[in-house]
């Protein structure tokens, strides 16, 4: 059986890119894409660790999978809810790169 | 019947001007007289409650009298509202009653947003009657700083900005430094007070009562090493209220800043509330540390005398001068503070005393000649006894109490703190009697300049000061007199507030 | 005798009264302030009297040990302050006390004569001057403090009447405050005195210290008992020093009582002729056991008294000014009873005191009745004015017989007291004092001369052509006065069977009759008599030219002209030094401890804000990035403590 | 614990209706016509009085489970409970107005309103960290749109996206911590984690990435530096009533759930705690340096807001770090001064309110002259500020006084010398308000006191004095609604500053509920 751990860097490097996307990328659109992807680790991390609870026998073993489930579901309303404003963003200034969104700073 | 008065005279020494503060401001807003009279109203029964409280402190029993307790947060800060009054506290609450009385009425020349000015006025008051009257550090801090916080709008809404050619002093500036250094004096207070408040906690007895506190660290509750590094927070924070140097630019700028009736507050009571708390807290509660810390607190002290009095030989404004000479007088207050000593201690709050009502006196007069010549600098002024001979007379006599002249209050406060600091710290007693020498150079100057010789025509619109301002001057000057003359009825309250304080050693 | 507290009581009530009622007062309350001091006369008398008939089983009265005269002793509480401690002098309690001995007695005898006369001759001098009421109220508050003074049993009384007489000479010699002149000198004179004031504070509060106690009886108790180390008492003895060579000008704190004459004449006769200024060799006088107790501080006394008189007396002979050559001539007599007693000679200084306050107070008189005669406010320059003794016949005799007092002329009282003096310095001293003592007799006489010939004999001078003897009161006191120059010399000498001397009364340690030695005695003689005659060569008979003189003499007289230049070193160190460091120190307040202490936290604090906002730099991926970094960060610290 | 998911099911009754009424709010939108929406502000404000009165009446003895343990009905719940929807009460107030001239689609504005409302309910009620994150989220949607509500101002736009990126983010972040836990722990329940990591051996690499990334999701919402960039961006951007919903109600809630969170799963935990104290102690102080710090850079008055909450934030954090060691005082102390700094800025934001809804300006340079405008408004804004700066007799000093004071307790008095030091700084630009309100005028150029005095009656070279300017033109005084919040707030401000003893009785039921179990 594979251990957990690998799971677990699997979900971190997941992560990780995900993150690296955030910063890197310039599009609101694409920025939104990667912090999906870095739920999509969060939801590694919780399936690989409730059925390994479940191996070693814990018993409220299939929370994990719940909670997935919740993530999901939760990250697609924030996805529709993100790409509703940056919607409505390109209507107001025709653009959805990040590098002209900064009329407010400092 | 006084014994029921007893119960609550305290109290209403600190509800009565917060409540017509609060009353005034449903006052018509463009009826300035009305707002005025108001005023005085309140005032006036400040100041009588503030005397029948002066006269009902039994100085042979002496100790903390008309003691009253008031729960506010119980368990587990234990906070009360724990009222009484001793023997320091006694005169300066009298003093209170009177400067403010005379402040209210020297403020007639107020006319825009007045009731606002009589608002802040009054709130200001009563913060000072109650640090004077409390036995609890968090309500001290708390009326210490009600009694800071109206500062600013009064100086910046009603002061006046001068342009002194080389340099320009706006009512801005002035109204922001003054909150903003009295606030950082009071940042290192309230570390203090929490500091001790820990200590309490550690010991088992959480408080912020100030008598408990005092017999903690009398059973030896606090640390050697916390008091010596919470006194110089309060010598410090406090000092800096009492203009202590190099802390005290605050002041000078405040007052050139300022309305008059305000200058007479701020120098009157208000750079007594740092004397005083440094008395109130910093030697009852950190004895240890005060011994220890004594030496240089003096040598400041004996440096505001000099510096004050030298600073203010080369200034023309008149106010910087009486703003100088006030940094110079709160010098011999903490020099007497500082000598730890039962004369020198008593002449401090004696100098207390007489300080606030000389200077308020002062600035009443010049106040009085401003509003008239819209001119301070005494290099233009010329001739003023011509035109506004009583306002002479009176800011003569108040300065010649400033220059410690027998008869006059100034001199046996002085006299008390040399004879202290004669005891304790002798050279540096003697710098302070040559500084009262300066002082009387930097006066007479004045006088000479400004106020005799022949005056220039464009003086001729001046007018003598207003039957109102007569009345506030002489009754200033006879006090002034009657203390210098008599001082046993003040001594004899002073005396056992000294006692006590000086116990704790 | 107790009422003698009356005596000042009196003056003390005046003074309010005519300040707050002189619009509506008979006289603008003159009457009333000459009614006080009248009244202080009048108890003084009765007090002496009493005082002659008191014997030491008097409870309030005993034959001091130390002065050994009877002094006699009331007082009543004050103020107390501080608390009694272990330590005696952690509490200090204060008396308004009087002491009376026989000191006291012929000093308010002085005071108290003088003041009326000089009041009652106010009248007309001051007349239709526009604060005629105020200049009686601060005659009256004056004459109050200075009877304080003479009457005070403790240094603290002493100390505050010493202020307050100095207050009113200040108001006094400003009472023309209009013109600059009045205004600066009478600021001069305060601040002056101000910084004597300061050494005898600070003498009086270590005499305190060690003692315990104000009170003079104490202090020399104290002394005598040999409780205070010689240091203590040198400090003390030189620090009282200081202040009373303040009051009584002596060198170097001389210079303000000859600008004192911008004052009106009749200030000038009361208060720095007769009473104020010798205030200073009253305290001495009266603080003598200290003086006694430390030989250092006697000679620094007759030092300084020496110089002074000299000086002092070199000036006046060739001051042009009237006022001005009374003011140095008084200025050079004080230093004489400063030498007196520098030498021991205690009788002879007090002596010479009253002596001269009667001739001096005089001799001012007479130059205030010339004033009035030429109509001359302010001074009188004695090469404008001459021969006026026709026009004004009582005044130059009375001038004339002060002059001739004062000049040492034998059988007036001038002569007798500077007699005594010279010779206790003979005998004290060593003998360049003697010297000394001799030329400034001789000077003294001379300028006296000069000044009476050219003034009132010669030929006449411009302004004197429509000179006019002054009125009646004037003359009237002049002429009480000019009987006092000539008579009170006669007390002190054994009057058989009446009365045994002026040293018999008034003395120290032990009563003295009057000596006598021939060889002083007639060196003074032919010196004062030379004098008068020089002068009279030079400025009447016009013998040999005074311009010849003075051409001789130019290097010497420029310096003598201008007094030593004391006062230019007095301004230059007021204008370069003093005035100097206050600006430099009100510019380091403003700009250091002001700008940079005060403003400059506050600024950095500001400009770090403003440099930290950029930190938001309005690019969402910033934020990301700093989200990021701070969970590192958080990584890092805690590697750093599983480390 | 698994037993009976429907027992006591009544005791949500609060919610329930919270929920119903959102959708009601909702679906009476579609039907009412556009002038006579303000009955959907009125039907909510009702609403969430009645709710409250439900709430209270139903007040359970002691502490409910419901759930299995997801969600516990308490004293600490109800009290939050009620305070929030007070909260919402004071929003609905402030924005009624603003929403009628400058918002379209104001029914909806009000239903999510409620929802964000009812996020914060559940948050201040949930024990475990799924539905703590499901409550947090509900409220955090509901405040990305309210942001982003000013449909056509780019300004509005961009504070949503900026706020729903690093939102999203964030929780992104704060699930991965989650899922750590769960894998280090195998359970999310408050109570069970602290039970699991009781036991030393549960130290572990994967459980200490979890509990941070926890504490960095919560600092997003908190708006603690590190975590704060979005705030000023936000507040900015968003409506005034908006902006006041977030400085206020956001920061409440995540506080609520901090306090549970720390209380029941933490703290118990020693070990783990005596790490995390020091991490939240550093937090509290950057937070409150920097919050102050660069406020005195601002010259936007919102702007001015958010950084001044941050540094807020960083005082109430100083509190959770000192929870440890007293915890009783700790929790009044943060409590307390979460209800004084909600109802203060409540009043400021009213008048900032009251001014906007008059001149459409939110520079602080704006105010200059108000006291003569709108001398009530320019009171109840200043007195709100002096509150915040920490000045007697109003409630801040009071509720600074007691945190201060149980931080030093908690022994860390350094902390709460940086606290008192900050609360200097900030008194700063506070009084910078002040000026322009009460000293500047309208008309000023310059801050050059003497560029006006050249032309002024006594005009000789040395000395000038100033005299007062012409008074300002005449303002329209504020809305009845708006002028009556604040006069209530004051009223209440005082109230607390001289007698705060109640709420303090209050708070004390409050906090007794989540004393820790440890």
């Amino acid at each position: 059986m594979v251990p957990l751990l690998y799971f677990q860097l699997l979900g971190a490097a997941l992560f990780g890119i995900g993150l690296y996307g955030v910063l890197a990328r310039r599009s609101a659109v694409l920025i939104v894409l990667s912090i999906e992807l870095m739920l999509n680790a969060v939801n590694i991390n919780l399936i690989a660790a409730a059925s390994y609870l479940n191996g070693i026998g814990r018993f409220d073993a299939f929370d994990g999978q719940i909670i997935a489930i919740f993530v999901i579901t939760v990250a697609a309303a924030e996805v529709g809810l993100a790409f509703a404003i940056i919607l409505r963003m390109y209507r107001n200034r025709g653009t959805v790169n990040v590098d002209e969104i900064n009329i407010l700073k400092w | 019947m006084w014994d029921n008065f007893d119960q609550v005279s305290l109290l209403l020494l600190v509800l009565v001007p917060l409540a017509g503060a609060v009353l005034a401001m449903f006052l018509p807003k463009d009826r300035p007289r009305d707002a005025w009279q108001f005023a005085i109203f309140v005032a006036a029964i400040c100041f009588v409650l503030s005397v029948i409280v002066f006269l009902r402190y039994d100085y042979a029993a002496g100790g903390v009298q008309l003691a009253r307790e008031y729960d506010w947060i119980g368990h587990p800060l234990n906070i009360t509202l724990d009222l009484g009054l001793n023997g320091i506290g006694a005169p300066l609450v009298l003093l209170n009653g009177i400067v403010l009385l005379g402040a209210v009425l020297i403020s007639q020349t107020i006319t825009r947003r007045s009731r606002d000015f009589f608002v802040l006025l009054l709130a200001l008051g009563s913060g000072v009657f109650g640090v004077f009257i409390v036995r609890d550090l968090f309500f001290l801090f708390f009326f210490y700083e009600l009694a800071v916080l109206p500062m600013y709008l009064l100086i910046g809404v009603w002061g006046s900005s001068t342009d002194f050619g080389t340099f320009l002093r706006t009512k801005e500036y002035g109204a922001m430094k003054l909150m903003l250094v009295l606030v950082a004096g009071s940042v290192l207070i309230w570390i203090g007070i929490l500091a001790l408040y820990v200590a309490s906690s550690e010991s088992g007895a959480p408080t912020f009562n100030i008598d408990d506190l005092a017999q903690l660290q009398q059973a030896g509750e606090f640390s050697r090493t916390l008091e010596l590094w919470v006194f110089p927070l309060f010598a410090v924070g406090f000092g800096i209220l009492a203009g202590l140097w190099p802390f005290h630019t605050w002041s000078p700028d405040g007052h050139v800043a300022a309305p008059t009736g305000v200058s007479m507050l701020h120098a009157g009571v208000l750079m007594k509330l740092g004397a005083f708390g440094i008395i109130q807290v910093g030697m009852i509660l950190t004895p240890t540390g005060a011994e220890v810390w004594m030496p240089v607190l003096i040598g400041l002290g004996t440096v505001n005398v000099i510096y004050g009095a030298i600073s203010a030989l080369s200034q023309n404004d008149l106010k910087y001068v009486i703003g100088y000479s006030s940094v110079s007088h709160m010098g011999y207050v903490l020099m007497g503070i500082a000598t730890l000593h039962p004369v020198g201690l008593a002449g401090a709050v004696l100098q207390m005393f007489s300080h606030g009502i000389m200077t308020a006196l002062m600035f009443a007069m010049v106040g009085a000649i401003y509003e008239r010549s819209h001119i301070r600098d005494s290099l233009i002024l010329n001739g003023l006894i011509k035109r506004m001979g009583v306002t002479t007379f009176f800011f003569a006599i108040a300065g010649l109490a400033s220059l410690g002249l027998p008869g006059l209050s100034g001199f046996i406060a002085e006299f008390m703190v040399f004879t202290g600091a004669f005891r304790t710290y002798l050279p540096l007693a003697v710098l302070g009697v040559i500084g009262a020498a300066i002082t009387a150079v930097y006066i007479l100057r004045l006088l000479a300049r400004s106020f005799f010789g022949e005056a220039d025509p464009q003086w001729d619109h001046l007018t003598d000061a207003s039957p109102v301002e007569k009345g506030v001057g002489a009754a200033f000057v006879i006090i002034l007199i009657a203390v210098g003359v008599w001082p046993a009825p003040l001594l004899n309250v002073i005396n056992t507030g000294v006692e006590s304080a000086l116990a704790v050693f | 005798m107790p009422l003698a507290f009356l005596i000042p009581v009196f003056s003390f009530v005046a003074c309010p009264l005519i300040i707050l009622f002189q619009r509506w007062l008979p006289g603008r309350g003159a009457p009333l302030a000459i009614l006080a001091i009248g009244g202080g006369f009048v108890v003084w008398a009765l007090a002496t009297i009493g005082f002659l008939g008191a014997s030491p089983d008097n409870p309030a009265c005993d034959v001091s040990a130390i002065t050994g005269a009877l002094t006699c002793h009331f007082s009543t509480d004050w103020f107390t302050a501080g608390v009694p401690g272990n330590e005696i002098t952690d509490v200090i309690h204060l008396d308004w006390g009087i002491l009376i001995d026989p000191l006291t007695i012929v000093l308010l005898g002085l005071i108290t004569f003088v003041a009326l006369g000089v009041q009652l001759y106010s009248l007309e001098y001051m007349k239709g001057d526009p604060r005629f009421g105020w200049y009686y109220a601060w005659q009256a508050l004056f004459v109050a403090a200075m009877l304080t003074l003479a009457l005070a049993d403790n240094f603290l009384l002493l100390y505050i009447a010493w202020e307050l007489v100095g207050l009113c000479s200040y108001l006094l010699i400003g009472f023309w405050f209009e013109q600059p002149g009045p205004r600066e000198a009478a600021k001069k004179a305060f601040v002056v005195t101000r910084i004597g004031d300061v050494g005898l504070l600070v003498g009086i509060l270590l005499l305190w210290l060690n003692v315990g106690s104000f009170s003079m009886t104490d202090a020399f108790a104290a002394v005598a008992a040999g409780e205070l180390s010689n240091g203590v008492i040198t400090a003390v003895a030189i620090l009282l020093l200081l202040g009373a060579m303040g009051k009584s000008a002596q060198f170097p704190f001389h210079v303000w009582l000859p600008d004192a004459m911008e004052g009106p004449t009749p200030v000038s006769a009361l208060i720095h002729a007769a009473t104020m200024v010798i205030a200073g060799v009253y305290l001495v006088a009266r603080a003598y056991p200290i003086f006694a107790a430390s030989p250092e501080a006697l000679l620094i006394i007759a030092i300084i008294g020496i110089i002074t008189a000299l000086g002092a007396a070199t000036i006046a002979l060739v001051s042009t000014d009237l006022k001005r050559i009374l003011a140095y001539s008084t200025v050079s007599h004080l230093g004489l009873m400063m030498l007196s007693l520098g030498a021991g000679g205690w009788i002879a200084a007090v002596f010479h005191l009253m002596a001269h306050g009667f001739a001096k107070a005089l001799l001012f008189l007479g130059a205030g009745s010339v004033m009035h005669g030429v109509g001359a406010h302010g001074d009188v320059d004695i090469r404008r004015v001459g021969g006026l003794r026709r026009a004004m016949p009582l005044t130059a005799t009375a001038f004339s017989i002060g002059a001739l007092s004062l000049g040492g002329i034998p059988i007036l009282s001038g002569f007798w007291s500077k007699d005594e003096i010279l010779l206790s310095v003979s005998h004290h001293l060593p003998a360049i004092f003697i010297v000394l003592a001799f030329l400034t007799a001789f000077l003294s006489a001379l300028y006296m001369a000069r000044a009476m010939f050219v003034v009132f004999f010669g030929s006449e001078g411009e302004d004197s052509h429509h000179a006019h003897e002054s009125p009646i009161l004037m003359t009237g006191v002049l002429a009480v006065l000019a009987v006092l120059a000539v008579g009170f010399g006669w007390i002190a000498f054994n009057w058989p069977g009446a009365f045994g001397g002026f040293g018999s009364f008034v003395f120290y340690d032990h009563a003295e009759g009057f000596h006598f030695n021939p060889l002083i005695a007639g060196l003074s003689v032919l010196l004062a008599v030379a004098a008068f005659a020089l002068a009279w060569l030079v400025y009447v008979r016009r013998g040999w030219s005074h311009e010849s003189l003075r051409a001789r003499f130019a290097p010497v007289l420029r310096v003598v002209e201008n007094r030593y230049y004391v006062d230019e070193t007095y301004q230059w160190v007021i204008d370069r030094v003093v005035l100097t460091v206050s600006a430099a120190l009100a510019f380091f307040d403003r700009a250091v401890v002001n700008d940079v202490g005060i403003n400059g936290p506050g600024d950095v604090v500001r400009r770090v804000g403003v440099a930290l906002r950029l930190h938001v730099t309005g690019h969402v991926y910033s934020y990301a990035l700093v989200v990021a970094l701070g969970v590192i960060a958080l990584a890092i610290f805690w590697w750093l403590r599983s480390a | 614990m698994e037993t009976g998911l429907t027992t006591n099911l009544h005791l949500l009754t609060p919610e329930f209706a919270l929920t119903a009424l959102a959708f009601l709010v909702f679906t009476v939108d579609l039907f009412l016509p556009e002038r006579s929406k303000e009955w959907l502000a009125g039907l909510s404000v009702v609403s969430l009085v009645a709710v409250m009165v439900v709430a209270l009446v139903m007040r359970p003895a002691g502490s409910v489970e419901l759930y299995g343990g997801l969600i516990v009905v308490d004293d600490f719940g109800l009290f939050f409970k009620i305070f929030f929807l007070g909260i919402g009460v004071g929003i609905i107030a402030l924005s009624w107005e603003y929403a009628r001239d400058r918002l379209q689609h104001r029914g909806e504005f009000y239903g999510l309103l409620l929802f964000s409302i009812l996020g914060m309910n559940l948050l201040a009620m949930s024990r475990e960290l799924l539905t703590a994150y499901i409550s947090l989220e509900l409220l955090s949607f509901s405040l990305y749109v309210m942001v982003a509500y000013g449909l056509r101002e780019a300004r509005s736009n961009e504070a949503g996206i900026k706020y729903i990126i690093i939102g999203a983010l964030s929780s992104a972040i704060m699930l991965y911590g989650l899922s750590n836990i769960y894998a280090a722990l195998g359970t999310t329940y408050f109570v069970g984690i602290s039970e699991e990591l009781a036991s030393p051996a549960a130290a572990s690499p994967v459980l200490w990435i979890g509990v941070a990334l926890l504490v960095v999701g919560l600092g997003f919402k908190l708006s603690a530096v590190p975590f704060h960039m979005w705030a000023p961006d936000a507040y900015e951007g968003a409506p005034l009533p908006v902006t006041a919903y977030l400085a206020i109600g956001s920061k409440a809630a995540a506080f609520a759930l901090t306090l549970r969170l720390f209380a029941e799963a933490i703290i118990p935990a020693v070990n783990l705690w005596g790490e995390w104290q020091l991490v939240i102690a550093v937090l509290a102080a950057i937070t409150m340096l920097l919050g102050n710090l660069v406020a005195l850079a601002q010259r936007n008055l919102k702007r001015l807001m958010a950084y001044s909450s941050i540094g807020h934030v960083g005082y109430a954090l100083a509190g959770v770090a000192v929870l440890g060691s007293d915890f009783a005082l700790a929790a009044k102390g943060v409590i307390f001064y979460l209800v004084v700094y909600a109802v203060t800025n409540l009043v400021v934001f009213a008048g900032i309110t009251a001014y906007y809804n008059r001149e459409g300006k939110d520079d602080i340079a704006d105010l200059a002259g108000l006291a003569d405008r709108q001398p009530f408004t320019a009171a109840a804004i200043a007195i709100g500020l002096f509150s915040l700066a920490g000045l007697p007799i109003f409630a801040g000093f009071t509720a600074k006084f007691y945190l201060f004071a149980a931080v030093a307790d908690g022994g860390m008095l350094w902390l709460a010398g940086v606290a008192i030091f900050t609360s200097l700084v900030s008194l700063y630009y506070y009084l910078q308000v002040m000026r322009q309100m009460y000293i500047e005028s309208p008309a000023h150029d310059t801050h050059n006191a003497a560029a006006h005095q050249a032309h002024d009656e006594h005009d000789d070279i040395h000395q000038h004095a100033v005299h007062d300017e012409p008074p300002a033109p005449p303002m329209p005084r504020p809305s009845w609604l708006l002028a009556g919040t604040m006069g209530v707030g004051l009223l209440v401000v005082t109230w607390l500053g001289v007698y705060p003893r109640p709420l303090l009785g209050l708070i004390e039921m409050a906090s007794k509920a989540i004393v820790p179990l440890g």
